[in-house]
């Protein structure tokens, strides 16, 4: 075992992670620990763009901004917060651009922007500019800045490093446990203040868009050392992942001119979304593509639909929907413009389905994307712990395992990859700030005890169950029974199927003895946290009796203000989960009824 | 831990790099051949200059046929091939051709070789 | 929009490396190599191979254009090549193919020797061989 | 299908030296080999050993030689190599377990370019964007892609020679920050890279471009490089 002492430490090395740790690193000593290189983090795979209200080729507003991530949000998400974030918005992504992002441009040399999902002109209501991308790898380009600039300001990383155990003592953080995949030898981590951006935790559905490191690491910690967990039933369904697969198909298809058809050949999205049809946000989009589904107009009789961005398709709807340039002049796409703004889904579809998105559709199917739920914070980052939004001291999270709560019940697109980078840079500042001022807090007697029984009980179980088997059933049951349509008894039965699992995943024995790179030990070790994390998930969607954001219950099909406008909290105590609430802040946008 | 730099000279020239790879390790072959050969050829024209015995054994090696048809395989196909790197070198603009580059050069090489060959071998065998 | 490009200073663009120049002194020579043979096998033709060269002659010829070269070589009339103007082009051929073919050499050591001294011993190995090679080649070329 | 699987193993803690091992299993056409090696670790051999993380090609981790080729075991479907695959570790850096290999030289040789932006200059006075136009935006676009999978400094026959050689994927980075028109190290940056084991190094072999999981063209890049070193214009 080997102790390390930093004023603060990163758990997470992605968007959020990084922008921490380059933040937290001017005030203080900083180390950045990331089970995967800093590179391989999932925010390296966010297509479409992040938002900020620039204006750069027609008229924009923070307010704006702000008013459609409320509404986006379904009005569950805080609006101080939200605010708060789409005002830093424009300096944020000209952060970035200063840092050396390759944002692609505008004629006038400017950061060039697209349209997407659930962003509108507050006056007009139509789609409206605001994202800005780097082609369809604006999350790479993100990802590869922030390393980029970590390594310039030399910031301490400690890759391939997977944190196991967060240490708390006398109600201050202490420090976090890893251990070193290449040794498998445990370290100790002793801080002052510990910044959490272990990502979310997409990899319990079947179908999704998310890594295999999706597996909800940071939260599940949390759980385990009885802090609560927020909005854990809302979990986004992204509409279009590619068939089977799940990988993401980014909405700026759409945005550029793509529109969703379904068996019998036509375009439905004006059915369910008069105004900005293709265009809705992301649970709208999902639910009508499953309608269309159930109703039996899925692609031959299937559980898929087409997405259409040949040009003539795009050129046809966009002259029906009298969509134009920034200058006015009529919207008209070619195939070289598609294949030059969309060149990774392009290539995807052509390696995954064989399929020439320039001249043939792509089948799609809603896929699990996006966590909305995680650890509470504030504004600034700082952990909170209750519905008194006290905070904890020297805890802080941002990024997707956070919950602030700027996303409410349905994140819009592009507004993640903005979260981080304003909500990570703030919580390094707090994290910095605090660890000023605040000592080290003495490690307990023996630190790594818990990690190591957490370990011991994976080597030493009766070998009768197969972990890999348990992971699968898992996902099934999620994705069927948790998934874009809820109800009681699917949710009850999920609850049960995930209780059995759980029993079953005491039986699993690792066959892999060694230390060295012991995935197979690590790999089981995650399946623990996703069996929790999906325990909470059910289990907070059974208890939220109405349907809001990505949250649909056939049960409960309306939005119910009076008795559900209110955040869940979900606690573990005594190996039972305890539910409470916390009130949403609300300060100029009365929650009305949401259509687009 | 771990084995040491996984990589032979065997492992190497087994890696699939399919016909730009092939065309690497033959004009490597045929530089370091003709480098050695032009090596003891000097030094044979100049034994054979001052009289020094041994100078006329080391002749015989090259005038021996089968010598020919190798080094004249590494000195044309080096040449060739040292033409497409220069160009592709100097204009980069038209390294996208590249396979279509390597197709002209065998194009250009097996015939003249071929013919080379047959002349080689039949002045070598005719006596 | 600034819309001009960068230039970079001889230093700046790292052409005072002996790297670089090497890099650039290869592709040139290959080329002076082709113009020196192509030379050469004019020259040849024009002294009376049109009628009994073969295959190997035009190689020999064309590498090194001088009388010595190769016992066996059956052209009549091989006196021109005698003529100083020959020797100089012969020599020109000579600097430049040996100082071509040993630095590639280098470069294929260098591909796998890494270590500092490893290197260092192939840097003076390979001077003490152009040299002598140049020597060498010289000595043939002006004595016969 | 049936598919016949041989894989490269070693485990430092029990071996002296790697074997190969053969599995048969039951897969589809369009599964990825990174499925099939989850389904061998999942069911036969749970002490087999990658990585992995997006499985759909976007963060370089299951870089492997596939059939004899540099893939991303994720991006490599059984339609496109057929029914006998092998799988074995990237050439030229140490084995540590398995498939997993020691990234370091290859990281620290990335890191050796500069790759990070760098302008010390007052930013706009509005504040804003530094301008940059579509045309110089587009110049550098291909060498933006790039993910560090190390497919194409691990197919390179020259760093195979020796790991000093910078390598193909330093060299596309420092291809991305020398024709930005917004970089001002550009300088620096080519002194790195014509150094000893710098772009002299690089023989056109083209196997990185045919590696290159992201469709780079690497050579091309680095030959802009190269004329970037002879006429000093980026
Ligand atoms: C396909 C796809 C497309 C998307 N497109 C967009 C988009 O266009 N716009 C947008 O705004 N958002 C988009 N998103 C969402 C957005 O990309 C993510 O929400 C965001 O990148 C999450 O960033 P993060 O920093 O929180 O986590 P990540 O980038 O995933 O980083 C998590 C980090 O935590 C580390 N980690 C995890 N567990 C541990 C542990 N136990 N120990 C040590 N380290 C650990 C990992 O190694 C990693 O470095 C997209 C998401 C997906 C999946
Ligand atoms: C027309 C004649 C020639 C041409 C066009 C030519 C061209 C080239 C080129 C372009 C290279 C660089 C290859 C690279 O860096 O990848 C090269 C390398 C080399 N040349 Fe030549 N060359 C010629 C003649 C010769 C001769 C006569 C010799 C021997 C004396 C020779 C020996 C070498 C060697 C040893 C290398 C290094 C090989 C390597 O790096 O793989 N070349 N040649
Ligand atoms: S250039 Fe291509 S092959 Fe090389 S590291 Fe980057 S993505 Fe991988
Ligand atoms: S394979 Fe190597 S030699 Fe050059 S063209 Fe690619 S870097
Ligand atoms: S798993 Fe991410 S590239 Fe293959």
């Amino acid at each position: 075992m080997t102790t390390h002492q930093f004023d603060v430490v990163v758990v997470g090395a992605g968007g959020a992670g990084l922008m921490a740790g380059l933040y937290a690193s001017r005030g203080a000593k900083t180390a950045v620990i990331s089970k995967l290189y800093p590179t391989r983090s999932h925010t390296g795979a966010a297509q479409g763009g992040i938002s900020a209200a620039l204006g750069n080729s027609e008229e924009d507003n923070p307010e704006w901004h702000t008013y459609d991530s409320v509404k986006g949000s379904d009005y569950l998400g805080d609006q101080d917060a939200i605010e708060f974030m789409c005002y830093e918005a424009p300096q944020a992504v000209l952060e970035l651009e200063h840092m050396g992002l390759p944002f692609d441009r505008t004629p006038e040399g400017r950061i060039s922007q697209r349209p997407f999902g659930g962003h509108t002109n507050n006056v007009t209501g139509k789609p409206v500019r605001r994202a800005c991308h780097a082609a369809d790898r604006t999350g790479h380009m993100i990802l590869q800045t922030l390393y980029q600039q970590c390594l310039k300001n030399n910031v301490n990383f400690f890759d391939e490093f997977q944190v196991l155990d967060l240490l708390i003592v006398g109600g201050k953080a202490a420090g976090v446990v890893a251990v070193d995949l290449a040794t498998g030898e445990l370290h100790v981590f002793q801080a002052k203040a510990i910044i959490f951006a272990t990502g979310g935790h997409g990899r319990i559905f079947e179908v999704t868009s998310n890594a295999y490191a999706y597996t909800g690491d940071g939260a599940a910690m949390f759980l385990r050392r009885g802090l609560p967990l927020e909005d854990m039933e809302f979990f986004q369904f992204h509409p279009t992942g590619i068939y089977k697969l799940g990988i993401l198909i980014t909405e700026g298809v759409r945005g550029d001119g793509g529109v969703l058809i379904n068996g019998k050949g036509e375009r439905f999205m004006p059915n369910y979304a008069p105004k900005v049809k293709d265009l809705a946000s992301r649970d709208v989009v999902s639910r009508a593509i499953y309608t269309e589904i159930r109703e039996g107009r899925g692609v031959n009789g299937s559980n898929y639909v087409y997405l259409d961005v040949r040009p003539e398709t795009v050129n046809k709807f966009a002259a029906l929907d009298g969509r134009t340039n920034p200058d006015g002049s009529p919207y008209i796409v070619t195939g070289e413009q598609i294949l030059q703004k969309l060149p990774d889904i392009i290539d995807f579809c052509r390696v995954y389905l064989g399929v020439d998105p320039v001249t043939q559709m792509m089948p799609i199917q809603p896929t699990a994307h996006y966590t909305m739920g995680g650890i509470p914070t504030n504004k600034f980052g700082e952990v909170v712990i209750d519905d008194k939004n006290t905070v904890f001291p020297g805890l802080y999270a941002a990024g997707e395992c956070a919950c602030v709560s700027v996303h409410g019940g349905n994140r819009l697109g592009t507004n993640s990859l903005l979260d981080l980078v304003v909500f990570g840079k703030h919580a390094g500042l707090k994290a910095a700030e605090y660890a000023q001022q605040a000592g080290f807090v003495d490690l307990p007697g023996s630190p790594t005890a818990e990690a190591e029984a957490q370990f011991d009980r994976l080597r030493n179980g009766s070998g009768s169950e197969n972990g890999f088997d348990i992971a699968n059933e898992m996902k099934k049951v999620m994705f069927d029974l948790v998934g874009i349509y809820r109800s009681e008894a699917g949710m009850k039965e999920a609850i049960q199927k995930v209780a059995e699992l759980k029993e079953r995943y005491r039986k699993v024995r690792v066959s892999d003895t060694g230390k060295i790179f012991n995935t197979e030990l690590l790999n089981m070790w995650e399946l623990g946290n996703m069996l929790d994390i999906a325990e909470v998930v059910a289990t907070s969607a059974l208890n939220r009796q109405e349907s809001r954001g990505g949250h649909s219950r056939e049960d409960f099909p309306k939005r119910d203000d009076q008795n559900w406008l209110k955040h869940t909290l979900v606690w573990k105590q005594d190996g039972k989960l305890k539910i409470g609430y916390k009130p949403v802040t609300i300060t100029r946008y009365q929650p009305k009824e949401r259509t687009y | 831990m771990g084995l040491k730099r996984n990589v032979s000279l065997g492992t190497g020239l087994k890696y699939q790099g399919g016909g730009p790879m092939l065309v690497f390790v033959l004009h490597r072959i045929g530089g370091l051949g003709m480098a050695i050969f032009v090596t003891i050829h000097l030094l044979a024209s100049f034994m054979s200059a001052r009289g020094i015995e041994g100078g006329a054994f080391l002749n015989s090696i090259y005038e021996n046929w089968a010598f020919q048809v190798f080094i004249f395989f590494c000195a044309l196909f080096h040449a060739i091939n040292g033409l497409r790197i220069t160009i592709l070198d100097l204009w980069p603009r038209l390294i996208p051709y590249q396979r279509e580059a390597i197709w002209i050069e065998w194009a250009v090489f097996l015939p003249i070789y071929a013919i080379a060959v047959f002349i080689i071998v039949r002045a070598g065998l005719g006596g | 929009m600034a819309n001009k490009s960068k230039n970079l200073s001889i230093v700046g663009r790292g052409l005072t490396n002996f790297e670089s120049i090497m890099w650039i002194f290869t592709r040139l020579s290959a080329l002076a190599m082709y113009a020196f043979i192509l030379f050469a096998i004019i020259g040849a033709l024009v002294m009376g191979a049109r009628t009994n060269m073969n295959m190997a002659d035009v190689l020999r010829w064309g590498f090194m254009p001088n009388v010595t070269h190769v016992q066996s070589t059956a052209l009549e009339d091989t006196g021109p090549f005698a003529s100083p103007f020959w020797k100089l082009v012969a020599s020109g051929l000579l600097l430049i193919a040996v100082g071509h073919g040993v630095h590639g050499l280098v470069v294929i050591a260098d591909d796998y020797i890494t270590s500092e001294r490893g290197r260092g011993i192939v840097r003076i190995f390979s001077i003490i061989m152009i040299l002598s090679m140049i020597f060498i080649g010289l000595y043939i070329l002006w004595t016969s | 299908m049936l598919v016949t699987l041989k894989i490269f193993r070693y485990n430092p803690e029990v071996d002296k030296t790697f074997h190969y091992e053969t599995y048969k299993l039951e897969a589809l056409e369009t599964d990825r080999v990174l499925d099939l090696l989850e389904m061998v670790k999942g069911h036969t051999d749970g002490t087999l050993s990658f990585r992995r993380s997006c499985a759909h090609g976007v963060c370089g981790s299951d870089a492997l030689r596939i059939n004899g080729r540099n893939h991303l075991a994720c991006k490599t479907l059984v339609r496109d190599v057929g029914a006998k695959i092998t799988v074995e570790p990237l050439l030229g850096l140490k084995v540590i377990k398995d498939l997993i290999v020691d990234m370091q030289p290859f990281f620290d040789n990335y890191k050796k370019v500069l790759p990070w932006f760098v302008n010390d200059s007052p930013l706009p006075a509005d504040g804003k964007e530094r301008l940059q136009s579509p045309e110089q935006r587009a110049i550098f676009d291909e060498t933006t892609k790039c993910i560090l999978c190390a497919a194409c400094t691990t197919s390179c026959p020259s760093f195979w020679g020796g790991e000093a050689y910078l390598g193909p994927a330093a060299l596309v980075t420092a291809h991305r920050f020398i024709f930005d028109s917004r970089d001002e190290a550009a300088d620096k940056r080519m002194h790195v890279i014509t150094e000893t084991d710098g772009i002299a190094r690089c023989h056109t072999v083209f196997n990185c471009t045919m590696a290159c999981p992201r469709e780079i063209e690497i050579t091309k890049a680095i030959g802009e490089l190269k004329m970037a070193m002879i006429t000093g214009k980026v």
